[in-house]
């Protein structure tokens, strides 16, 4: 790992502009699905949420190093990993499990009008 | 602000409160000054960066908010003896239990824990200190600082009396008005900082600053406990800090997260506080159980029974407490399959800590157990805690929580667990490692009175709850009729707490007495040891915990070291050059800086809140350009240290 | 050793004997109608395993405890005793049957609780609408057009749905007699089904603290025989004055009150599961 | 404490004293906090964002020309401040500072755009005491304004360390934890970019 990071910082960093040229990409092409097309509203979501995870996961991995600092310093790169993958479970159980709580059951705001009815469920929304 | 609405005033507690603080205060500033000490003071406490001091120091500060919780306790019980009494009022009465709950949680039993963990984590894992003993005096003072903000709500401003839960809009500015609930969110906010950086210093420890030899299925089970509690600290109080920032943004700047006005939730308030306050209740009880493992083992003179098993409980029971939280409200009408849901997982969550039991007991199995004071804490704590943990199953069964909840049932519930848990672990840790820190023993016969008053109390105490809780007696009353029939049990109850009292006024007797009277430990293992923290030659280990460090080569190493005759005392040969970080007082004055800045947010005084972050940041950049890093202790320094002649 | 610790023992059981005695009068354990029995069903099927539990783990505690202490004769000390897959797959196992044994009755009653009691399905419910306001409780009968404040009259043998919400703080509807609670909370609605066996008179309140009044947010519950239901409902919409805009935002204000009867109701000035800020609104204009 | 006696010269600089490899596996962990920090936000955003009362749709006055503005600069911002931590890792102390400079200037343009951004929903009628959705928008949004602001300084502060120093095992360190910041600021983005922008468009739009 260290050997490979070393050669990497000669000449021209490409794990850098790989990673640069990926995100405008898939920022362009969230925008471009997400306003452009003519899907349901829950395919846009899923999409555009999986194209961010996907542009995080390049971040990390392309700009941050993430699994840098491992075998040579005694493995922190492990630990960085494992750290990141617990938040991502906790990001998901805050985010998803406060939706899903707030929103189901009685406890939903009721609609003024009698038949606009909303749920939300694990995260994808309804607003038609 | 008039001078009368700043302090609180009309009432004699209160008053019997400002007296007695300022003679307490004038008696150390008069103590210091007489003897000299405000030098000793300085450099040896309030600048220190050792984690052995510090642990201390949070030690102390527990035992003084324990103190305060207490005596909130008992009052409250004196107001609850019998129907209609008229001791407190009701404003009184909410104000008492609300700091009673908070300052017990936050500022007691997780400094307690915190300060067992700074005091032994590393000298168990064989490191000479922390891995930033800077940022650990940060973490110190600044949980201090917030506990003292929180503190002094009761003489100035008046307390925040919304429920250590705080629910909006109860806690909003229109159904709470004034500083009291201001208090509550900067005090815990403040505090919380610390919380966290105390997180990430120690995991870095337990991570990277092992003893050679020590893998990380070496480790006593203390220090898992802690590096699992970490691990919880990390994510959950990110959340608690974010959910009292909203909530100061409603109070403050008239945003609309939880309020009634502006289409605000409240319901979002009680989610993220239990997103955070479930996880909370591991942060507090998993370093309990590892400080039970420890002595279980030590005064059974075995090793632990399944050790692997009881490592992965806790990871499991860690990743699981964020799974859980719904339980704190199954009540809210979230339906059926968000209270299924949560029900199951709350039941399963009970499988490890059964596992964990079980394993306890296995370990005295085929044991030599000895009846030491910190060994009859933990064997109290499984035959109480199991109680706790059963009724909590009960708790956990949604269709029958709606009876439960928000009654006396729960507040016996979580009473059998957290001090049957948290306290008794505090006690036995605090006697077992009271040695390492003091260097003497405490009294055992007193310390064993300490033991069953305190338990015999607490089960007089809080096992009549149950029954008060099924007959309907609602938590958070001021006071009930005659007719409800109640009467009995709550006298039964008080008489339990004041014995509670009593045991915790023999306790303070004990360190007294024992100060004066115990012999002074020879050795560094008071309790024939498994673990590292006792392999130190002197009693109290020396600033730098440990003059050569030991290479491990399995779990309970110091014990088959001796077991073996494997110990040699130390020579010249062994000793090199230690490097050591310096003391620093920028910590103290940080914390200081945030109390200014909190103080002014309580009271909305907007110019003191930002002199008081420019002073934080100050300190921040001061620290950032402070390129000092530390000094060496010689090899003549630690010759005379250890005594080594040869 | 025993000998030493015998009053302790005795004093544990004179209490415990004391306290079961007492057991059966207990609110909870005492139900008077479908929905608290269902719960009552659970309490008591959950303790036995708890009890179960207990047991098992005591009698292991002081078994070990015993053979093990630290004394002359000591036998069977095995200092590297590690563990045993055979005993912590038991410990495992053991624990999850009984976990699997209690979700499903729980997550069954939980799935009853939110219709009309079984036996009672076909039996159209009362809806009694409950508006919490610091500290008293506002009970709406919209079909019969009356409003009471603090007691709720309802038939025996009817399903009453429940519907909750609040004017301000988050209460908790709870009637221990006829079932568990439920949150009231302004901003929304929370339904809840409750059902009288017998004619009798029970205590309702607030569970959930809201602040300096909360001791005594309570309220009665009478079950009537469904005649005399019918009868007090027409007496009611006959005898009771007309509840005005004024006398409803006096209620609005923080503070206790006596129980009140009115021939109309207060849905059509607000809807508090709609409108959450109409109490604070009011108490502001009234205070001016 | 003490700086490890190897100086493998395959190891970057940051990762060759104790103190280095030590604080940057912290800053992670702290990482790991911040994503439990940003996920409060973000749920409570999701929650409240139907909670609009009186004031106007969140989605409503949302535009896609200033945020794709905003979002290339902070995107082009981590890249840039990935090369600045490439050329340190060359020793190229000249190279270092132009890229980060390049970075802090981006980031001063995103935050220009995310403060007008502001001047003109609150000139529209929003604001953060409108509705709990703003409420929720404005303290999301902010907070990460907020850590991009406290980055700029932090970065300002290091870069005078190194200018007085030059490159040591400590100076890099500092550098490649606040390159950590930084680019951990750009992943909060993508998220907001995708929950709060094109989510919000979305559901005004259809």
């Amino acid at each position: 790992m260290a050997n490979h990071a070393a050669a990497q910082h000669k000449g021209i960093p490409w794990k850098h502009v790989v990673g640069f040229v990926l995100s405008i990409v898939l920022t362009l092409f969230a925008i471009w699905f997400a306003l452009e097309t003519d899907l349901s509203t829950n395919i846009k979501l899923l999409v555009i949420f999986g194209l961010a995870i996907i542009q995080a996961a390049l971040q990390l991995l392309m700009f941050m190093h993430l699994t840098e600092n491992s075998r040579t310093q005694g493995f922190s790169g492990r630990i960085q990993i494992g750290n990141i993958l617990f938040g991502f479970f906790v990001a998901i159980v805050i985010v998803v499990g406060s939706v899903w709580v707030l929103s189901s059951g009685h406890a939903e705001k009721k609609p003024t009008n009698g038949e606009h009815e909303m749920k939300m469920d694990s995260g994808s929304m309804n607003h038609d | 602000m008039k001078w009368d609405e700043f302090f609180v005033t009309g009432d004699p507690l209160i008053y019997g409160a400002d007296v007695s603080i300022a003679i307490t205060m004038l008696g150390i500033v008069f103590f210091l000054t007489y003897f000299k000490k405000w030098k000793w003071l300085w450099t040896e406490w309030l600048t220190t960066v050792d984690h052995k001091k510090i642990g201390i120091m949070y030690i102390i500060s527990a035992i003084l908010m324990l103190f305060r919780g207490g005596v909130d306790a008992l009052l409250m019980r004196t107001q609850l003896a019998v129907p209609e009494m008229e001791f407190l009022d009701s404003q009184k009465y909410n104000e008492i239990f609300t700091t009673h709950g908070t300052i017990m949680i936050i500022f007691m039993a997780m400094p307690f824990l915190i300060g067992l963990i700074n005091v032994v984590v590393p000298l168990q894992i064989g490191a000479r200190d922390v891995a930033y003993p800077y940022l650990n005096a940060v973490s110190f003072w600044t949980f201090f600082i917030g506990a003292m903000l929180f503190n002094i709500s009761f003489v100035i401003g008046g307390s925040p009396s919304a429920g250590w839960t705080s629910y909006m809009p109860l806690a909003s500015n229109e159904l709470s008005p004034g500083p009291g609930q201001n208090y509550y969110l900067l005090g815990l906010q403040i505090s919380g900082i610390g919380t966290l950086l105390t997180g990430i210093n120690f995991m870095v420890t337990i991570f990277k600053m092992r003893a050679p030899g020590m893998t990380l299925f070496r480790m006593p089970m203390f220090t898992w406990s802690a590096l699992v509690t970490m691990a919880i600290i990390i994510f959950a109080f990110p959340i608690l800090t974010v959910a009292l920032a909203l909530m100061t943004f409603d109070r403050l700047f008239g945003s609309h997260f939880f309020t009634l006005q502006g289409e605000g939730m409240d319901m979002l308030w009680a989610n993220l506080f239990w997103l955070w306050g479930h996880p909370e209740v591991y942060i507090v009880i998993l370093p309990a159980f590892g400080i039970f493992s420890e002595i279980i083992a030590t005064f059974s003179k075995k090793t632990l029974f399944g050790y692997k098993a009881m490592v992965w409980s806790m990871v499991l029971i860690a990743a699981y407490s964020f799974l859980v939280w719904v339980h704190h409200f199954f009540t809210m009408g979230s339906g059926a399959l968000v209270n299924s849901f949560f029900s199951v997982t709350t039941m399963l969550i009970g499988v490890p800590t059964g596992v964990k039991i079980f394993n306890w007991l296995f370990t005295m199995r085929k044991g030599q157990i000895e009846f030491s004071t910190p060994m009859l804490w933990s064997l109290g704590f499984i035959v109480n805690f199991v109680i706790g943990g059963v009724t909590g199953v009960m708790l956990a069964m949604a269709a029958a929580n709606y009876q439960y909840h928000n009654t006396y049932f729960l507040v016996a519930h979580f009473h059998y667990v957290l001090i049957a848990g948290t306290v008794f672990a505090c006690f036995a840790g605090l006697v077992y490692w009271y040695p390492k820190m003091f260097g003497h023993k405490l009294n055992e016969r007193i310390g064993k009175w300490v033991f069953w008053l305190f338990t015999i109390g607490f089960n007089i105490c809080f096992f009549p709850q149950y029954f008060l809780g099924l007959d309907g007696m609602p938590r958070r009353i001021y006071t009930y009729s005659e007719e409800s029939g109640w009467g009995p049990l709550n006298m039964i109850s008080t008489v339990g707490g004041f014995m509670m009292g009593i045991a915790f006024l023999v306790l303070v007797y004990n360190i007294y007495y024992s100060f004066r009277y115990e012999p002074r430990e020879k050795t560094g293992d008071a309790w024939n040891g498994r673990t590292l923290e006792w392999s130190t030659p002197s009693a109290m280990p020396p600033f730098y915990n440990f003059a050569k460090i030991p290479v491990v080569k399995g779990l309970d190493h110091f014990w088959n070291e001796k077991q073996n005759k494997e110990i040699k005392p130390l020579t010249t040969q062994d000793l090199q050059k230690i490097h050591m970080p310096n003391n620093s007082g920028v910590p103290f004055v940080m914390a200081s800086f945030f109390f200014v800045s909190g103080f002014g947010l309580v009271f909305e005084w907007y110019w003191m809140a930002i002199i008081g972050l420019i002073g934080v940041l100050a300190t921040l950049v001061i620290r950032s350009f402070d390129y000092n890093n530390g000094y060496y202790v010689s090899v003549e320094e630690i010759k005379e240290t250890e005594n080594i002649t040869k | 050793m025993y000998k030493r610790y015998k009053p302790f023992v005795f004093l544990g059981m004179l209490l415990t004997v004391f306290l079961l005695s007492g057991c059966s009068d207990l609110l909870v354990l005492d139900p008077k109608g479908p929905v608290a029995q269902q719960q009552k069903d659970l309490i008591m099927y959950s303790i036995i395993f708890m009890i179960g539990i207990i047991m098992v783990v005591y009698v292991l505690f002081g078994f070990i405890v015993y053979k093990y202490r630290d004394h002359k004769g000591h036998k069977g000390y095995d200092p590297e005793n590690k563990g045993s897959h055979l005993i912590e797959a038991i410990c495992l196992i053991i624990p999850l049957i009984i976990v699997v044994a209690l979700s499903i009755p729980t997550v069954k009653t939980i799935y009853s609780l939110e219709e009309a009691p079984k036996g009672s399905e076909n039996k159209k419910p009362l809806v009694i609408q409950a508006t919490s306001v610091d500290w008293k409780w506002i009970f709406t009968y919209p079909e019969q057009n009356i409003e009471t404040v603090n007691y709720i009259n309802i038939p025996e043998d009817r399903p009453i749905l429940f519907k909750l919400t609040s004017a301000d703080s988050m209460n908790s509807f709870w009637v221990p007699s006829l079932g568990g609670q439920k949150y009231a909370m302004a901003g929304m609605q929370t339904e809840l089904y409750l059902q009288a066996d017998d004619p009798g008179v029970f205590d309702g309140r607030n569970s959930n603290f809201n602040g300096e009044g909360f001791t005594d947010q309570t309220f009665k519950v009478a079950a009537l025989t469904s005649e005399s239901f019918d009868k007090w409902a027409k007496e009611t919409q006959q005898e009771a004055p007309k509840l005005t805009k004024k006398q409803y935002d006096q209620l609005m204000l923080q503070g206790h009150t006596k129980e009140m009867t009115f021939s109309s109701t207060h849905l059509k000035w607000v809807k508090h599961e709609n409108d959450a800020d109409y109490a604070i609104k009011v108490r502001e204009r009234l205070s001016k | 404490m003490a700086q490890s006696k190897v100086r493998d010269l395959n190891t970057p600089m940051e990762y060759q004293s104790e103190t280095g490899r030590l604080n940057i596996l912290g800053f992670w962990l702290f990482l790991g906090a911040e994503i439990a920090l940003f996920s409060t936000l973000f749920a409570t955003y999701m929650v409240l964002m139907d909670r609009t009362a009186d004031g106007p749709a969140l989605g409503e006055l949302f535009e896609v020309k200033g945020l794709l503005i905003q979002t290339f600069l902070l995107l082009t911002s981590s890249f840039t401040c990935g090369l600045a931590i490439h050329e340190m890792r060359r020793y190229n102390v000249k190279g270092l500072f132009f890229w980060m400079i390049t970075t802090i200037l981006l980031g001063l343009g995103f935050l220009g755009f995310e403060i007008y951004e502001f001047f003109v929903y609150i000139h529209e009628g929003a604001n953060i005491g409108t509705s709990a959705a703003w409420s929720a928008f404005f303290v999301l949004v902010g907070t990460h304004g907020l850590h991009v602001t406290l980055g700029i300084g932090w970065i300002i502060l290091i870069l005078i360390q190194v200018a007085k120093r030059g490159l040591t095992p400590q100076t890099t360190a500092k550098v490649f934890i606040s390159s950590l910041y930084w680019h951990f600021l750009d992943v909060v983005w993508i998220f907001l970019f995708t929950a709060v922008y094109l989510m919000g468009m979305v559901m005004q739009h259809g």
